[in-house]
């Protein structure tokens, strides 16, 4: 046990060092470029080493594991396991990553970030480590989109060409979607199989595929594969992923990156493979993408994109052979990742080689270059080779068998399909590889290329040792490659595997004669090359990226012209889709719903109420209909806030009557301190909607309301209120007689603190605005402008008026003292106060000025505010002292001679808080609105005179 | 003994910003008083998460008895929400002061210690009225916030999310009059006692309330359609502001899990599944609307707030099933979407400062403290969109798993939406971090160290609600079964009994 | 006795407070010249509301009406100051008013000297 | 009675949605106003109607609900606050653009 | 010291029997709040009241509100029996300019009320230098008549009230 | 005797603001409007001081007083707003 925890340990770190190893190059990037290579070395060696140091254990059978709870309620855990396929990914993944890094080095220029992209290499080698050695499928997702992600980063590395950065946004969008369908599809099978961790997963094979759900889980899972590993039809994002950097191209795009998909599908293969729906989706699509990218790959001339679409082919060909669902065919594909990626990797680098020399990647431009880098002639040539299927190198052992295998294919029926259509695959593959080879280093030398040199060392031992590696198994299979390929493809397959590589499989092999025809087929397509080009460049074509382009533009568009459009801040648009969506909602809920019966007799109409009535409803139409005048409809609104306040009287709600009069005689004095910057007019409205289509929604919601409020009225609550309680402790717990107050000051004092502080609030926001505004020249030129003193009477402070102030302040302050001493028991109160002391102080400007009343203030008016809140609130902390809840009131009859009996309670000190915080957010609000007109006014009289109205 | 822990988060913060502005002519004590208030909210929130899991305890304001008096009720829901408001709120404040964003127009501090107090007010509220007064609190509030350093766009669209959301208090004042005309009371647990108690006949008032509250709080969460206030008015916000009004949408959110758990469940005759069917439309085609809103914004700041829209989206479809497991993956990805969206913010407003601006079409400077800035954008839009391995995805394992019940629906839907997002994000940062004008000098700015600690302290907020997944939603998976069976809200407020 | 009496001045004082109050808004109709109209209720309205609150007063036994009546009568004049200004300022020719003595000018007249 | 409030709560409420519905903020505001008189109105009748019946202890046998009443002081103080800030927004953007269009500039 | 006390003692009396009548109570605790507003509140104010007017007779102030108030009265018959009976087209208004002479804007101010009050005059405007009354009259088939009754029955009467 | 004055007054009044309506409909210029709403004010104060006496209640006192001065103030301001466009100078 010891010995193997020490093991599971190292799995838990095997997965991290990658990502220490990012952080540890952010840390010594400054240290320079050699610094940052042998960390990121130094990283990935180490990992390998523990791979490597796993082997012997792995070989024996035994899969290590290192398990950690991560949200096992969602079924999501930090599983890790290593066995034989991931071993054999893990190996590729590292190994080939380290001559990525070693060429990485010698390759990037001294302007490139290098320490940035290494940082993102490990970032991204950490992620696809994390692919192939989870043991739970939402970490593997987990590490699948993290795939996606670095790979953006490492695709847009040069984010100065527009083609990188479109590329990379493609390979996300494409890899990512695929990546979220997998999201989805691992999801079903973790719920089929009642456990998101492989292990458990893998032994359930019978319950998944009796399942309704396999099939939506199949093909969600496969899209997730075929999009990462660029089959058709969302292989068009990788040809534009070239516009990386080429370690890149040839790390992700052969190694590692776009064998997530297989290794996926290979992962998966015990559980999902095996019926009909397996083989017809996965190795129909293989098949056809094999066939289909190899031709392409004839045609391109760019050396990155032929060798784009012959890795598409080549992943192709192992998604079909996996995609057989046989034992055979997932050997054959385990064999050929590794093969692929021996060959593939050296081609990217000698592309890169090429690249760099001759500065081009044109096939077209290029020829004739084996004097000139002879190494990469040699290591090209080898390579190619492979990837045509010459023997004896690896490509060709490989390839052999795959043919085989589809030789024994019948699909739909058909037994000539599947291996015509291998055929034709290896035929185009045999012929792209012979170009490359041929168009880069055969032929006659062309002249702009006279200066090309071979690269140096660090550029082609990377590529070197995998084409040894190349020529290894190629001479020695079994020797070399077989235990690892009947290492992974046991695991695969979840039992021993019979792995036999031959180099000659005799005369009666079907897939000697396929191979035959393969190299004949393309010599001939290499002999006609001429023509056959003329044909497919005069050939119409779907281009994979263009229609994702369009179909992306056409997105955009889309919701440009949809949501953006909503969007717009059509403010009146935006109510009017809110009014009717509300009385959607409230049709919705009533909709078949029986009404409930009146229960209350109604009130008799006495004919003074109705004459205030009618008042009312002509004043109201008055000011809807007539609003264009806006002084006009501000006096009409102020009549119909009078008849309610009067209407609040007569119903028994004196305490409101008095508060809604109040409130609304300084709204309307801030309306008209506003009115009197703003423009005096509403234009008319013609548009259809201003009219008829609000006037069709405000009548349906008026409608509703008072249908609503008519229903209730007539129909007792199914409860006694609880304002039966305030009624009866009113006096003897509350202290006071006036219900309304009591409630308001003490059984719901908390509401009234709330609403103080909004108050206080409104103030703030007045006096921050207001300041704000004088502070900005552009305000102040307007300010001048529309107020022209031209056409304004005289005598702005009329003499009556400020003589009668003198009276009428302290007489409003003399009131204002009343309502406040009697709020608790009788109408009034604090609030009510504090609104009449600022009507009076109101009064008091329109008599006399702001200017010279300011001058005489002597507190300011937010301390009001801020004082009332603090008194507010240590009156309610104040009970806290005597260990009572906050607010808790208290209240005594005090006898002080003269003063009589008179009650003393804390409400009273909280009603304070109330008024100082009123008094003060009022004063404020006027006095800002105040300030802005003076600020027009001392401009105004410089201005020129304009005819009065403004704007 | 009361319990004077559980409105400390209410008072704490009133009585600080009436200091502020009672003393508001000297700055430092309201950069002073703001440290101390968003301390102390801290600290609060830590010793009442640590309460709320012991059981909800209730408060009596005024000493007065449920459900005559008003009372504030501490559990396991509202204790998290004033922590992600007391967490978030810090964070802000220390990106505030590091920028001096406080110092562009007056009352900083007093609105934002009001806004605080408005929010927790409204979290800790079990009366239904005094859950508008706080409403109208955090509201005018925000409305002050929102228009703070003034300018022409922001007063505009100021002036339309004050005009919208007064719509919304509006609507709030007829359903609750509704409701009080009906049963005759304006507790929330004694709503809960009472409404199941109704005379048939009164379905149809008790259905009309319940969607009117709806609206309300689909207002607040911004629901479709009734969303159209929030990209405009967050995007004209200063962004430190939109930051921490990332919180705000939750607040719909929350008011919608409350009393959708516990006045009108699932349980009542009366509502039924009204309100999980509408919800359910609402998150779909929210969903929708956010991921195109990101797809295609044409500046920054507005494409986060679609992003919130979509985020809002998941939540009210995933709390549109009203199961346990479903409310514990609301309120985690509810959490984990408010981190979100206020770090995308915090960063849309270091990259206006730096590029000039966050338009999307136009190349800008090479930006100082770009690398840094790119990277942080990379994390924070992994995490809005919900790819791993931040919460978002996390989050999005729980909410799917969830709703696997309406998979083939709320599935699509909900990675298709991500998908858009993640499209729309990836074009955002390469235009943003990737197509550089290099014609253009690249202006100098300060580095802001507390400023970017900040942001990294959301990210690393973020991270560990990826790390810390299984003991976050524990906590959540208790707190959602407590809402499931609200009982022990309702007894600890010892109402009277209840006779029709 | 004295109740009697009492109730008969109230009625009274209530049938001539409706009465007044009544012409006061009719005149407001019936009179051509709008500064004519000035005179109705500044007049007669206040007078029937004076009436009607003495009454009330005298009914209820409290003082407290009294100071309505006294703010009534206390305003009116200044209510119709300011409502006559604004027809001098914006209806009334500045031919059709005599001149001020001592050659200064009226106040409400535009254009006048400012002097804000 | 009750029709007749009922009918003024619906008149109050399609003038206000009506004015709501424009595209200018000064009657936007007006708007507000009106439906916040209809609100008022419409929680005070929560309590349902009574003639002299003021919610003063003692002054009558049947005092009306007093609770709505207490509900409608805290609407209208905190409508008035709202309106006087939508007042100062609708002023500012004015004179930072010179029209008082409450509509357009998206993002 | 007393004015210290009263800034400007007709305020503060008119503010404690306003207060009296507010609480319309005559009680021991009344008159302590009374005198304590009567103290308090012209102290608030006192600083919107710079100037102190001179009321040489005070008690004479209380002969002229029982004149006006007659006045008053008489003036609403007139005016009513003016609207209801009187046809439209006899009704001969006029503005008549009122010279007056008095010493303090109290002063004037007292007039130009008294005169909007009284039978069928109403003060329309003052001059910029204060020195002339405009008033309106809404039946005046002889202006020099108007314009004498004034000056004698109440701007004499004030000239004496006020110094 | 007071109960029949009373209903007399009541109408009177109710008339007549019914009669300020008329004129508000119909008012020639800005000032005759002000007139009307300041004549309705008075008669809304005659209404509630009878509904007063009516009910034989002193509740309504303090709305009375307060209509009486906000309506003063309005009216004020609403005139001033006319003769010179700002109403605090
Ligand atoms: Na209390
Ligand atoms: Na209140």
């Amino acid at each position: 046990m010891g010995k193997w925890g020490s093991l599971r340990m190292s799995l838990f770190l095997l997965s991290a060092l990658p990502f220490l190893g990012a952080l540890l190059v952010g840390a010594v990037a400054r240290f320079g470029k050699n610094a940052v290579a042998l960390v990121t070395c130094a990283c990935t060696a180490i990992a390998l080493v523990a791979v490597l140091g796993h082997l012997p254990a792995v070989t024996a059978g035994q899969v290590i594991v290192a398990q950690m709870a991560w949200l096992p309620s969602a079924g999501l855990n930090a599983n890790f396991m290593l066995d034989g396929l991931g071993f054999l990914f893990a190996l590729l993944i590292l190994g080939i990553g380290l001559l990525i890094i070693n060429y990485a080095r010698f390759y990037l220029s001294k302007d490139d970030p290098f320490a940035r992209f290494m940082v993102f290499l490990l970032l991204f080698q950490g992620a696809m480590l994390g692919i192939v050695l989870s043991d739970n499928i939402l970490l593997l997702l987990v590490f699948w989109e993290l795939t996606s992600l670095t790979s953006f980063l490492l695709i847009g590395y040069w984010a100065h060409d527009a083609q990188a950065r479109q590329g990379a946004r493609m390979a996300l969008a494409v890899t990512g979607a695929g990546g979220l369908a997998l999201f989805a599809g691992l999801l079903i099978l973790g719920q089929i199989a009642g456990s998101f961790d492989l292990s458990v997963i893998l032994t359930k094979a019978d319950v998944i595929q009796s399942s309704p759900m396999y099939v939506p889980a199949l093909v969600l899972i496969a899209l997730g594969a075929f999009a990462k590993s660029a089959q058709l039809p969302f292989h068009f994002w990788l040809p534009h992923a070239m516009a990386a950097p080429t370690p890149v191209s040839a790390y992700l795009h052969s190694a590692t990156m776009v064998k997530a998909g297989l290794f996926l599908l290979a992962r998966l293969w015990p559980v999902l493979a095996g019926t009909d729906a397996w083989f017809y989706i996965v190795a129909t699509t293989g098949l056809l993408t094999m066939v289909y990218a190899a031709k392409v790959a004839l045609f391109k001339d760019d050396l990155k994109a032929i060798l784009a679409f012959s890795t598409i082919s080549h992943l192709g060909l192992i998604t079909f052979l996996l995609g057989l669902g046989t034992r055979e065919g997932l050997v054959v594909a385990v064999f050929h990742i590794i093969a692929h990626a021996s060959f593939k990797a050296p081609l990217f680098m000698v592309a890169g080689i090429v690249d760099h020399g001759a500065h081009t990647r044109d096939i077209t431009a290029l020829g004739g270059l084996r004097r000139a880098m002879p190494i990469s002639f040699a290591l090209a040539l080898i390579a190619a080779a492979s990837m045509a299927g010459v023997p004896p190198l690896n490509g060709f052992l490989s390839k052999e068998m795959a043919l085989e295998e589809a030789a024994h294919t019948v699909w739909a029926g058909a037994a000539w399909a599947v291996p015509l259509m291998a055929t034709l695959g290896a035929m185009f593959s045999v012929a792209y590889a012979f170009r490359f080879v041929g168009g880069v280093f055969l032929g006659p030398e062309k002249l702009a290329l006279k200066d090309v040199h071979e690269a140096g060392f660090g550029l082609w031992l990377p590529p070197a040792i995998l084409v040894a590696l190349v020529a290894l198994i190629g001479l020695a299979p079994m020797t070399s490659a077989g235990w690892l390929v009947e290492l992974a493809a046991s695991a695969a397959m979840g039992q021993a595997a019979e792995v036999k590589i031959y180099h000659w499989h005799g005369l009666s092999s079907p897939a000697l004669w396929m191979s035959i025809a393969a190299f004949g087929g393309g010599a001939l397509l290499l002999g006609l090359y001429p023509k056959l080009r003329a044909l497919w460049n005069g050939a119409p074509r779907g281009d994979g990226k263009r229609a994702f382009e369009a179909g992306l533009g056409a997105l955009i568009w889309a919701a440009r012209a949809s949501v953006l459009r909503l969007h717009d801040g059509a403010l009146s648009r935006n109510m009017a889709i809110g009014f009717v969506s509300i009385l959607g909602v409230c049709a919705l809920a009533i909709w078949g719903q029986g009404l409930a019966h009146a229960t209350r007799m109604a009130t008799p109409l006495s004919f003074a109420a109705l004459a205030l009535g009618a008042v009312l409803l002509v004043v109201l139409a008055l000011a809807v209909l007539r609003h264009g005048q806006r002084m006009l409809a501000l006096l009409y609104v102020g009549v119909v806030g009078l008849i309610i306040s009067i209407g609040f009287a007569y119903l028994s709600a004196p305490d409101l009557a008095i508060t809604q009069i109040t409130v609304e005689v300084v709204t309307v004095i801030l309306m008209l301190l506003a009115l009197n910057i703003l423009p005096k007019t509403t234009p008319r409205e013609n548009g259809f909607f201003q009219r008829w289509g609000a006037a069709a929604i405000a009548g349906a919601v008026g409608l509703a309301t008072g249908a609503l409020a008519y229903v209730l009225m007539l129909r007792d609550a199914g409860f006694p209120a609880i304002s039966a309680f305030h009624l009866a402790q009113s006096k003897p717990g509350a202290g006071g007689t006036n219900a309304v107050n009591t409630i308001i000051v003490d059984f719901r004092g908390y509401d009234t603190y709330g609403e103080i502080i909004v108050l206080g609030i409104a103030a703030l926001i007045i006096a921050a605005a207001a300041q704000g505004l004088l502070t900005a020249p552009a305000v102040r030129a307007r300010l001048a402008a529309i107020f022209p003193m031209a056409g304004r009477a005289g005598d702005p402070h009329p003499m009556m008026l400020a003589v009668a102030t003198r009276f009428l302040l302290p007489i409003g302050m003399l009131i204002g003292v009343y309502l406040y001493l009697r709020g608790h028991n009788l109408p009034g109160g604090g609030f009510v106060a504090g609104l009449v002391f600022a009507i009076a102080f109101l009064l008091q400007f329109i008599a006399s000025g702001y200017g010279p009343s300011a001058a005489r203030q002597r507190i300011t008016y937010h301390s009001l505010i801020g004082a009332g809140v603090l008194i507010a609130s240590a009156t309610g902390i104040g009970s806290w002292v005597v260990g009572r809840p906050f607010l808790t009131s208290n209240y005594a009859y005090v006898r002080l001679w003269p003063l009589e009996t008179f009650e003393v309670a804390t409400a009273a000190l909280f009603d304070l808080g109330v008024f100082l915080c009123v008094l003060g957010a009022v004063m404020m609000a006027i006095a800002s609105l105040a300030r802005l007109g003076q600020a027009g006014g001392t401009h105004g009289q410089k201005a020129a005179p304009q005819p009065k109205g403004g704007a | 003994m009361s319990a004077h822990f559980v409105i400390a988060p209410v008072i704490l913060p009133a009585a600080l910003a009436g200091l502020m502005v009672l003393f508001a002519r000297s700055p430092a004590f309201q950069r002073l008083g703001a440290v101390l208030g968003a301390s102390g909210l801290i600290a609060l929130a830590l010793y009442n998460l640590t309460q709320a899991s012991l059981g909800p305890t209730p408060y009596f304001l005024g000493n007065w008895p449920a459900p005559f008096g008003i009372v504030l009720v501490l559990d396991r829901l509202s204790a998290l929400m004033l922590a992600l408001v007391a967490g978030l709120a810090g964070v802000v404040l220390a990106y505030v002061l590091a920028t001096g964003w406080d110092r562009r127009g007056a009352y900083f501090h007093p609105l934002f210690m009001f806004q605080l107090m408005g929010l927790n007010g409204a979290f800790l509220t079990a009366d239904a009225f005094n859950l508008f007064v706080f409403f109208e609190v955090l509201l005018i509030a925000s409305y002050g916030l929102m228009v703070h350093g003034g300018g022409a766009e922001r007063l505009r669209a100021g002036l339309q999310y004050v005009a919208f959301n007064l719509l919304g208090s509006t609507v709030f004042l007829f359903a609750l009059a509704t409701i009080y005309a009906i049963s005759g009371t304006l507790n929330m647990a004694d709503l809960a006692q009472k409404l199941p108690l109704m005379p048939p006949e009164d379905a149809a008032l008790i259905r009309l309330s319940a969607v009117l509250l709806l609206v309300v709080f689909a207002v607040k969460g911004a629901l479709v359609p009734l969303q159209f206030w929030l990209p405009r008015s967050y995007a004209a916000a200063p962004a430190p502001v939109a930051a921490l009004f990332a919180v705000m949408t939750k607040l719909g959110a929350y008011a919608m899990i409350r009393f959708g758990t516990l006045v009108f469940p699932t349980t009542l005759a009366a509502t039924g599944a009204l309100w999980g069917n509408i919800l359910w439309a609402a998150g779909l085609v929210g969903i929708a609307v956010g991921a195109f809103g990101v797809l295609g914004a044409a500046r920054l700041a507005p494409l986060i707030g679609f992003a919130i829209i979509g985020s809002m989206g998941v939540v009210v479809l995933t709390v549109s099933a009203f199961t346990a497991p479903a409310l514990a993956a609301a309120l985690y990805y509810a959490v984990h979407s408010t981190l979100a969206a206020a770090t995308l913010f915090l960063l849309a407003d270091t990259i206006i400062a730096r590029r000039g601006g966050d338009d999307l079409a136009q190349a800008g400077p090479k930006m100082a403290q770009g690398g840094l800035i790119s990277g942080l954008f990379m994390a924070a839009a992994v995490a809005m969109v919900g790819l791993p391995p931040l919460s978002g995805f996390v989050g999005k394992v729980q909410v799917l798993q969830a709703l696997s019940a309406h998979a083939p629906v709320a599935w699509s839907v909900i990675l298709l939406g991500t998908l858009v997002t993640m499209i729309g994000f990836a074009r955002a940062g390469s235009a943003l971090f990737w197509r550089v004008d290099t014609a253009l000098s690249v202006p100098k700015h300060p580095a802001q160290p507390i400023a970017f600690a900040a942001i990294f302290a959301l990210i690393a907020a973020m991270v560990a609600l990826s790390l810390f997944a299984a003991p976050v939603a524990g906590w959540l998976a208790v707190t959602a079964d407590d809402l499931m069976a609200p009982q022990a809200y309702i007894n600890v407020q010892s109402l009277p009994a209840v006779a029709p | 006795m004295i109740g009697a009496g009492l109730d008969i001045l109230i009625a009274a004082l209530l049938v001539l407070g409706g009465i007044f109050g009544l012409i006061g808004s009719y005149g407001l109709l019936r009179l051509k010249g709008a500064m004519q109209r000035l005179h109705a209720p500044t007049k007669a309205s206040t007078v029937g509301l004076g009436a009607v609150l003495i009454a009330s007063a005298i009914g209820a036994g409290s003082w407290q009406e009294v100071l309505v009546t006294l703010f009534i009568f206390l305003t009116a004049p200044l209510t119709a100051l300011y409502l006559a200004k604004t027809l001098i300022h914006s209806h009334v020719s500045p031919a059709d008013v005599p001149p001020a003595a001592n050659g200064a000018k009226w106040a409400a007249q535009p254009p006048i000297a400012q002097k804000d | 009675m009750e029709a007749l409030i009922a009918i003024t709560i619906g008149a109050l409420t399609t003038g206000g949605v009506f004015l709501m519905l424009q595209r200018r903020t000064f009657p936007v505001v007006l708007g507000l106003s009106l439906l916040s008189y209809a609100v008022n109105i419409f929680i005070f009748i929560s309590g349902r109607i009574a003639l002299n019946a003021p919610p003063i202890i003692g002054m009558g046998p049947a005092p009306i609900d007093p609770l709505p009443q207490a509900l409608v002081l805290t609407a209208i103080v905190i409508s008035f606050g709202m309106t006087a800030v939508i007042l100062m927004l609708a002023l500012g953007s004015f004179l930072h653009r010179g029209d008082d269009s409450a509509d357009g500039g998206g993002p | 010291m007393i004015r210290k006390i009263f800034p400007h003692p007709y305020l503060s009396l008119t503010l404690g029997i306003l207060w009296l009548l507010l609480v319309n109570k005559l009680a021991v605790g009344s008159l302590v709040m009374a005198t304590i507003l009567a103290i308090a509140i012209p102290h608030i104010s006192a600083a919107y009241w710079p100037a102190r007017p001179r009321l040489v007779r005070p008690f004479a102030l209380l002969g002229y509100i029982g004149i006006v108030v007659y006045d008053v009265i008489v003036s609403s018959i007139a005016v009513a029996k003016i609207i209801l009976f009187m046809p439209p087209a006899q009704i001969k208004s006029a503005f008549i300019t009122v010279p007056i002479d008095l010493p303090s804007p109290e002063a004037i101010t007292l007039l130009a009320g008294t005169i909007t009050m009284t039978p069928g005059t109403l003060t329309v405007d003052i001059a910029d230098d204060g020195r002339s009354l405009l008033i309106h009259s809404l039946h005046a088939p002889d202006e020099g008549a108007i314009r004498d009754e004034i000056k004698s029955r109440y701007e004499a009467r004030l000239k004496r009230i006020f110094a | 005797m007071i109960a029949l004055a009373l209903t007399f007054a009541i109408g009177c009044f109710a008339v007549a603001l019914l009669l300020n309506l008329w004129r508000l409909i119909t008012a020639p210029t800005m000032t005759d409007r002000l007139l009307a709403v300041d004549t309705m004010v008075v008669n809304v104060i005659a209404l509630i001081v009878l509904y007063g006496i009516k009910t034989a209640s002193g509740i309504n006192f303090e709305a009375a007083l307060l209509f009486a001065f906000t309506g003063f103030v309005s009216t004020v301001a609403f005139a001033k707003y006319l003769l010179r466009g700002s109403i605090i100078e």
